[in-house]
């Protein structure tokens, strides 16, 4: 496993690179949903922070659609035989926005103190890591306890964030006068923010890549109503409408706009995967064929359709397609109300009103749950809706107060990142919505788990990774639903826009607009 | 007319108070705290994150050690520190303050003046067809839910005939300064501001319409005509600036109501006001800048009042003289 | 009594107003039973529009639901929550009201301040965070509509009864041994009744454009449908599917229509002296 | 010289109401500088007529016949435009309750101003001088603080000066004046009158009239005519109208007017008193807070009497004098700050709950207002048995009562299912009386009862009181501003002034030989005095028993 990447990765990015064409300069209009709470990635990590903080603040590395690896603020990087040691090669020349050099000792600073502390995803990966040492200037070095299969696939800018040393060393991070203004090494700089209005970020003209960013200007336009977004984009205030920020319905419209062009590209490193909870722990939910029933009731053909324009797959087990280690020949949980029905009839189910929550992030996913009740309703149960907002759906989700419940999780690209948290028992706890919250229980499974994530081998992994996936689907502890498709709309004549796994996240670095 | 003022500012800062300390508990009275939400945000399944992110919220304290550190603070007119925006609940409500006073005031005097006009108009031609069809235009607002107005009216005239811009409080990137960066924000403003404003026109001019008629049955009317004044000089003069006693009251009772109407408002046209915030606020349950701003929009409704009040005053010698 | 009504029929748009209300009762009352389309069920494709499908006059939603199935179960709720909502609210307003108004000093003072201060937040929003509190479920709708719309019914019924216990006859019932409660169901309050049938008409309006609104942020119940729901629902379709705003926008603007014109009629025939506290 | 006429003039009412013409085929003639008077009881169509001459009738209401001529026009012909030339040029008008009739929002220079600024005389400046003059000429105090004035900072005859000095602004040659004195106090209608009788001297005006008080008619008018269901029906010179009346219904009129006299009063201080009202005090303080001082009304100081069996005692005083505030602390209506109210030998006002309710039954009140004394929403039956259900009468029993009770009180018994809409204003203060009696008291009160009524139903209330009083050997207070109603039933009076209570007296002594200033005053401005002289030599008997 001692590969040096960056040839291969150098490729990738010259074939994305047309040798003619770019065009510096224009200023590109985009919306932000919903505004972010704030722009210092160290510290907040949630979409629309990532979204616009990405072109702020760097990693390590990117990754293309397929997960590969490619330079950031690394320009080449080994990883050791034995899988415990990774050395990193930093790009030199680089300044932070307000003139300091960038050294090594930012990394170290970043991965080993500041996030450390406030970022709680990258805390449990660093939990591996030994020890982060700058032998010199450019050149990082993290030592692991024990091998992690999907290390390597933790350096993106949401994920590990490079933050300035020089700022924050010493300071409260959470309440630093400075969070308000990001320094980062990124393309873009920040300018200004109308609060409830617009953010406004300018070119980096001393980016570390000769040319880059092509554009002078980018805003990011707060807009909090998603018809009114829509309109945004068809009067011309704005170019770009990134996945989620209209609602489903008016997709299909938007695209058929001249000069609109959709892709749903950008979101494998995400693998943004649909499921609804079914709760494991009490009620009729306790009985698997209550649960196969749930499963096989639900059209999801429909709501793929209707709900989601075609875009995105229907999911086949906890595993995206997009996400390493996939596999499609999983047992069927096809949309099948006969087999539904029959397996009711086999279940304790006792006309007992199903409580299900729905997801409180808009109408595409409140229409969701109505038509899936429609569904459950079809086969026999009875269910009904309880409306809450996000702050509700947390609590009852994590207090495990429901019986079925909507939700979609990122994966991160890696089965152990993003998939088994969510499956383990080890990971069942009250107080979190995000962790084993159906209270699936599968010591073998768990044993599964804990044997690929420490795995350095792609084949061992995979094998492993195919029966979890197996007798996960097996037992149906969630009935999973669908791989999101989130449609990025832009005009035509904006370039090079998605070239990422994270798609515009970190995507105007190489974005141009033709004239 | 000090001591009236100083008296009428006491007691809004009592009832302020109470709004406080009201508020305090309907919200936390409210499931789902915002350590939750941001962990959620963040992607976090870590159980420590989410006690480390109460403790720094001060969530971990009694309520009462919480409600007193709050009003504490309130009384220096420190509305604490959001940390979902992580900035202070003050400056993230200024920030926004003046585009949702912008947008109310407008609608305000938009519906004062055009209701006003419409209810004397209507009153003037009782019984006419003139007033038939003003009566019945307002009729048809007053029953019109606010936030359908405000999408048929973006979808007219922004999208189907593009004469204004449909959402948003300037145009974006134009960096326009001084008298060009006014126009352009009228230009936005005309949109919402109608739109809230039409609802109240239409109660402005059933009222001053209502009031017009009943002054104009009044004794000091017929002195007036046997004065030998003209119609035009006596609607003006006696019939007009007695019907707006009972208009002014309203306009100040109304007043909470536009601030309340402003976050459909906000929210249909993108307009970056604090009625929005607070709707994000309540969904994130970002308790202090949810305090924050219904303390801002009880301080506004109050000084709408006491406004109201102080015209009173001013037209009224009654009540001026008196007090 | 018959004085009123012949009052009330003279009133050209108190007419139109009856028989709009008229019709959306009978529709409420006999609609479900008579056309029992389940109004959540998915029955045909989306977005069919009206007059297009057979046995679908008025097409379909976003999830291919029968447009006027809703129309008819949504005549229901709405009218239920205002009228339910109403009367919670007579039931805070009227009694507060009475007591601050007979008994005036101190009760009058504590009750008006208490009153004032639930008419200094802005009412929407209150209703939003009790709703945030409670979750949108049926019941809390209405419980929220009423804690929000009981002041003016305290402040309408406290100026009435300031103004009837000055009365002679409530004088004459004091010196005729009658209790404070007596009076105050026996000679006060019928006399304001005729104030607050009119206000609660216009209350009744209100309500269902307040439900509506509450739908149209998402603070509805899911599993109940009304018309403030569909527009609500239909709003993110508005540019392509226009009708689906449209057609509930109207039934709720007639509705609400109908009620303030029998407002209006019913204040010209029992109050003509009032004819403007009702707003 | 005839300067305007009047010839067969009708006006119609809109459609529903109670009679198709408001007024009916009147002619009548007025001469330069001289007092027409026009006089009838509520509803007899006296103000149409005037009103009619301005153009100033009510929505709805048109003349349909007839004409008005004025300096050989038409003005029921005439366009708005010539009417409004003439309005306050030539034609001037008064009303009955100056405070309505001034805009509460205007300074009093202001709304003078106006009358020369309608019709484009004079300047700015030389409107307020001259405004200024006017009100010097009517008789302001202060002219230069009135000036600057709102009307509600001036006192009721001080705005009816501002009303007359703005009638008269442009010296018209008619004012009409409809009503200006009814709702004054009888010292201020006193100086009213004055003032319009000297005006009229001064400047040759003639004046149109029109009260319902025959005293003022004695006192003032050149020449009377008495409306009755908007017909004239008498017309003539004052005294001979006055003095020897031909029609009936002036017959009946006059005979009503209440005064001294009637049966003679006994003494009956020596009987027990049922009564005993010791150093009595009411203050009211209003508005104060915590900025603002409030403002303190000694409405009751410090009032003594005792009321004998049988007894009638008047109180008597101007608007403001207390008299009301006092007949209801002994009711406990309104609470006493101090003071003893004995009634056989239980103080009550000191009294409170169930005691109180025992004691209360046994002092009941006669209220003013006919129309708001009676529950609206109430059957006569029900108002008259509420009270002794609530001392447990049982219903059957109350309502047997109430139907003696109505017909004591000259109803019909079948009334107990009727409303009180159904009534006069007569009917429903008999009601009114019944309801008191209902709890078969020992004491009434009687606060202006007879007041709002017209003269002739007056007359019948008082009679009414005075046979049941004999009847049941009831005791009464008897309170009320006019004096003349006072004298023709109470056995002592007592005068009021700001509270206090200026003199008390055998009804006789005080209205004869007052001993007071103020008593003397009030005595004084009583119009007709000189009239009620004539009429009784006229006819040798008091007006009242005619």
């Amino acid at each position: 496993m001692n590969k040096v990447i960056t040839p291969l990765v150098l490729a990738a990015i010259l074939a994305t690179t047309p040798a003619t064409g770019q065009e510096a300069g224009g200023t590109l209009n985009l919306v932000i949903q919903p505004e972010p709470p704030s722009l210092m990635m160290g510290i907040v990590q949630n979409g629309p922070t990532q979204m616009v903080a990405g072109d702020i603040y760097e990693s390590l590395l990117r990754y293309d659609s397929d997960l590969n690896p490619m330079p950031s603020l690394a320009r080449k990087w080994e990883v050791s035989e034995d899988g415990l040691t990774y050395t990193f090669h930093l790009q030199e020349g680089v300044k932070w926005h307000d003139g300091e050099d960038f050294t090594a000792e930012d990394v170290v600073f970043s991965a080993d103190v500041f996030l450390r502390e406030t970022h709680p995803r990258l805390r449990a990966t660093l939990d591996y890591v030994e020890s982060i040492k700058a032998p010199d200037d450019h050149t990082v070095v993290f030592k692991l306890r024990e091998p992690f299969g999907p290390f390597l696939g933790t350096f993106e800018a949401g994920t590990m964030p490079i933050v300035p040393k020089h700022i924050y060393e010493g300071t409260d991070f959470a309440n630093n006068e400075m969070n308000n203004t990001p320094i980062g090494t990124g393309p873009f700089k920040f300018n200004e923010w109308q609060r409830g209005s617009y953010i406004h970020l300018v070119k980096n003209e001393d980016y570390y890549i000769e040319g880059k960013p092509y554009l002078d200007e980018v805003y990011y336009h707060v807009i909090p109503d998603a018809a009114s977004r829509a309109v945004a984009y068809e009067t011309g205030t704005v170019d770009v409408l990134p996945g989620g920020s209209v609602e489903n319905f008016d997709v299909p419209r938007l695209t058929e706009l001249p000069n609109t062009c959709v892709t749903d590209a950008g979101w494998e490193y995400f693998g943004p995967h649909s499921w609804m909870w079914m709760n494991n722990h009490k009620g009729p939910m306790t009985d698997p064929n209550t649960r196969k029933a749930v499963m096989h009731a639900l059209d999801r053909q429909f709501a793929l359709d209707a709900l989601w324009n075609g875009l995105g797959k229907l999911a086949t087990g906890p595993v995206s397609s997009s996400t390493r280690f996939h596999e499609a020949d999983t047992p069927s949980i096809a949309y099948d109300p006969d087999l539904a029905r029959e397996y009711l009839e086999k279940s304790s189910y006792n006309g007992e009103t199903l409580q299900l929550l729905p997801l409180p992030y808009g109408e595409t996913w409140q229409r969701w749950a109505e038509a899936a009740r429609q569904n459950l309703i079809d086969v026999g149960f009875n269910v009904e809706l309880v409306a809450t907002d996000v702050a509700g759906w947390n609590q009852r989700v994590a207090d495990w107060d429901f019986d079925l419940a909507f939700t979609y999780l990122y994966q991160y690209g890696d089965p152990a990142l993003g998939v088994s948290r969510t499956y383990v028992e080890s990971n069942i706890a009250k107080g979190s919505p995000w962790n084993n919250v159906a209270g699936y229980r599968n010591p073998e499974v768990d044993a599964l788990w804990e044997q690929a994530a420490l795995s350095t081998s792609d084949e061992t992994r995979q094998e492993l990774y195919t029966e979890i996936q197996n007798r996960i689907v097996e037992d149906v502890p969630v009935a999973w639903l669908l791989e999101l498709g989130f449609p990025t709309i832009y005009r035509c004549n904006v370039q090079d826009l998605v070239t990422t796994a994270i798609g515009i996240n970190d995507g105007l670095r190489d974005a141009w607009i033709e004239q | 007319m000090i001591r009236f003022i100083l008296a009428r500012l006491l007691k809004a800062a009592v009832i302020l108070m109470a709004i406080l300390v009201l508020n305090f508990f309907l919200i936390h009275a409210a499931p789902g705290d915002p350590a939750a939400v941001m962990a959620g945000e963040a992607g976090a399944t870590d159980e420590q994150f989410i006690a480390d992110l109460r403790a720094r919220f001060g969530l971990d304290q009694p309520l009462s050690t919480q409600l007193w550190l709050y009003i504490k603070g309130a009384a220096q007119l420190d509305l604490g520190y959001s940390y979902r925006q992580n900035m202070p609940v003050a400056q993230l409500i200024l920030d926004r303050l003046p585009a949702t006073l912008l947008l109310t005031l407008t609608a305000f005097v938009i519906s004062i003046v055009l209701g006003v006009v419409a209810g004397v108009l209507a009153a003037s031609r009782q019984g006419g067809w003139g007033d038939t069809l003003i009566s019945a235009v307002a009729m048809i607002f007053y029953a019109t839910p606010l936030f359908w107005i405000a999408l048929m009216a973006s979808l007219l005239f922004s999208v189907v005939l593009g004469w204004l811009p449909g959402f948003g409080y300037e145009t974006i990137g134009a960096n326009y300064t001084g008298l060009v960066r006014g126009l352009d924000i009228a230009r936005h403003l005309i949109l919402p501001a109608t739109t809230l404003g039409l609802f109240f026109t239409a109660i402005y001019m059933r009222m001053t319409r209502a009031s017009m008629l009943e002054v104009s049955r009044l004794d000091f009317v017929k002195t007036a005509r046997a004065k030998g004044l003209r119609p035009g000089v006596i609607q003006r003069r006696h019939i007009l600036r007695n019907a707006l006693l009972p208009v002014i009251t309203l306009a100040g009772l109304q007043a909470g109501q536009i601030v309340g109407g402003a976050v459909l408002t906000e929210t249909v046209f993108a307009w970056p006001g604090i009625g929005r915030l607070m709707f994000d606020a309540i969904n994130q349950r970002d308790y202090n800048v949810l305090l924050g701003v219904f303390f801002v929009s009880a301080a506004m409704v109050l000084l709408f009042n006491l406004i109201t009040d102080i015209l009173y005053v001013v037209v009224d010698p009654r009540i001026r003289i008196r007090s | 009594m018959k004085k009123g009504f012949a009052r009330f029929a003279r009133n050209r748009g108190a007419l139109i107003g009856l028989v709009i209300l008229t019709l959306v009762i009978v529709i409420a009352a006999l609609g479900p039973p008579l056309y029992p389309q389940d109004p959540w069920r998915m029955v045909q494709r989306p977005f069919l529009p009206p007059f297009t499908a057979p046995g679908l006059p008025l097409g379909t939603d976003a999830l291919g639901r029968d447009v006027l199935a809703g129309l008819i179960h949504g005549a229901r709720v709405s009218l239920m929550v205002g009228l339910v909502s109403t009367v919670v609210a007579l039931l805070i307003g009227v009694p507060v009201g009475a007591l601050a108004g007979y008994f005036g000093g101190w009760v009058d003072d504590a009750l008006m301040r208490f009153t004032e201060f639930f008419q200094t937040i802005p009412s929407f929003a209150l209703a939003i965070v009790l709703l945030a509190i409670f979750q949108p479920s049926l019941f809390f709708i209405i419980l929220s509509i009423a804690i929000v719309s009981w002041p003016p019914v305290a402040r309408l019924v406290r100026g009435e009864v300031l103004s009837l216990r000055s009365r002679e006859y409530v004088e004459a019932a004091v010196l005729s041994g009658q209790n404070s409660r007596q009076i105050i169901t026996r000679q006060v309050l019928p006399n304001a009744v005729s104030s607050i049938i009119v206000l609660a008409s216009l209350m009744v309006a209100t309500a269902i454009l307040l439900e509506s609104s509450l739908a149209f942020l998402g603070l509805g119940d899911p599993n109940v449908m009304s018309w403030g729901y569909m527009i609500g629902a239909a709003r993110t379709v508005l540019r392509t599917a226009w009708w689906l705003t449209f057609i509930p926008g109207v039934a709720i603007l007639l509705s609400v229509l109908a009620l303030n014109l029998i407002g209006e009629g019913l204040n010209d025939a029992l109050n003509p002296r009032l004819a403007r506290r009702g707003e | 010289m005839t300067i305007l006429q009047i010839r067969n003039l009708s006006i119609a009412l809109p459609k529903g109401a109670d009679r198709p013409h408001a007024v009916e085929d009147v002619s009548l003639e007025l001469a330069a500088g001289e007092i027409l008077c026009i006089v009838g009881e509520s509803g007899s169509g006296k103000s149409m007529s005037a009103n009619a001459l301005m153009g100033l009738l009510p929505e709805g209401v048109r003349p349909v016949k007839g004409s008005i001529t004025y300096q050989g026009r038409d003005l029921l012909q005439a366009d708005e435009g010539d009417l409004r030339a003439l309005r306050g040029r030539d034609i001037g008008m008064i009303f009955q309750e100056p405070l309505s009739a001034l805009n509460p929002l205007m300074r009093i220079g202001a709304q003078i101003a106006e009358v020369f600024e309608a019709h484009r005389l004079l300047t700015p400046v030389a409107r307020q001088s001259r405004a200024l003059e006017l009100l010097h000429e009517v008789g302001l105090p202060d002219p230069k603080k009135a000036i600057r004035a709102y009307p509600f900072q001036l006192s009721g005859g001080q705005r009816q000066r501002v009303m007359i000095a703005m009638a008269l602004a442009l010296e018209p040659k008619v004012l009409i004046a409809d009503e200006p004195t009814t709702a004054l106090d009888v010292t201020t209608q006193a100086q009213i009158l004055k003032l319009i009788e000297d005006l009229r001297r001064k400047r040759n005006m003639a004046v149109i009239f029109i009260t319902h008080d025959f005293g003022v008619v004695a006192d003032i008018a050149d020449r009377v005519i008495v409306m009755q269901h908007g017909r004239i029906v008498e017309e003539g010179p004052a005294r001979d109208v006055l003095l020897h009346a031909r029609h009936p219904y002036t017959q009946k009129l006059i005979a009503a007017i209440p005064g001294p006299g009637g049966e003679a009063k006994d003494d009956k201080q020596g009987a027990p008193a049922i009564l005993r009202v010791r150093g009595l005090n009411k203050i009211y303080k209003t508005g104060g807070g915590l900025f603002s001082s409030p403002r303190v009304v000694h409405a009751v100081n410090d009032m003594t009497f005792d009321l004998h069996t049988g007894e009638t005692i008047g109180i008597v005083g101007e608007s403001g004098s207390g008299k009301s505030t006092a007949g209801r602390c002994l009711v406990r209506l309104v609470a006493p700050d101090s003071g003893r109210v004995e009634m056989a030998g239980v103080d009550m006002a000191s009294l409170s709950g169930a005691d109180l309710r025992a004691n209360r039954r046994r002092i009941q009140m006669i209220f003013q207002d006919p129309y708001s004394s009676l529950n609206p929403r109430s059957t006569i039956g029900r108002i008259l048995t509420e009270g002794p259900v609530s001392y447990g009468t049982p219903r059957a029993e109350a309502l047997a009562r109430a139907r003696e009770l109505l017909e004591l009180v000259g109803l019909d018994a079948s009334a107990v299912t009727r409303y009180p809409h159904e009534f006069s204003g007569g009917q429903r203060q008999r009601v009114g009386i019944a309801r008191a009696l209902a709890l078969q008291p020992d004491i009434i009160i009687a606060d202006e009862a007879v007041s709002a009524l017209d003269v002739s139903i007056q007359a019948q209330v008082l009679d009414l009181l005075a046979d049941l009083k004999r009847q049941l050997n009831l005791s009464m207070l008897f309170i009320t501003h006019d004096l003349r109603v006072a004298a023709q039933v109470c056995d002592r009076i007592i005068v009021m002034k700001q509270g206090r209570v200026v003199e008390m007296g055998s009804a006789d002594t005080v209205l004869t030989a007052p001993e007071h200033d103020y008593t003397r005053a009030l005595l004084e401005a009583i119009p007709g005095r000189d009239y009620e002289r004539a009429l009784k030599d006229a006819t040798g008997v008091p007006a009242c028993q005619s």
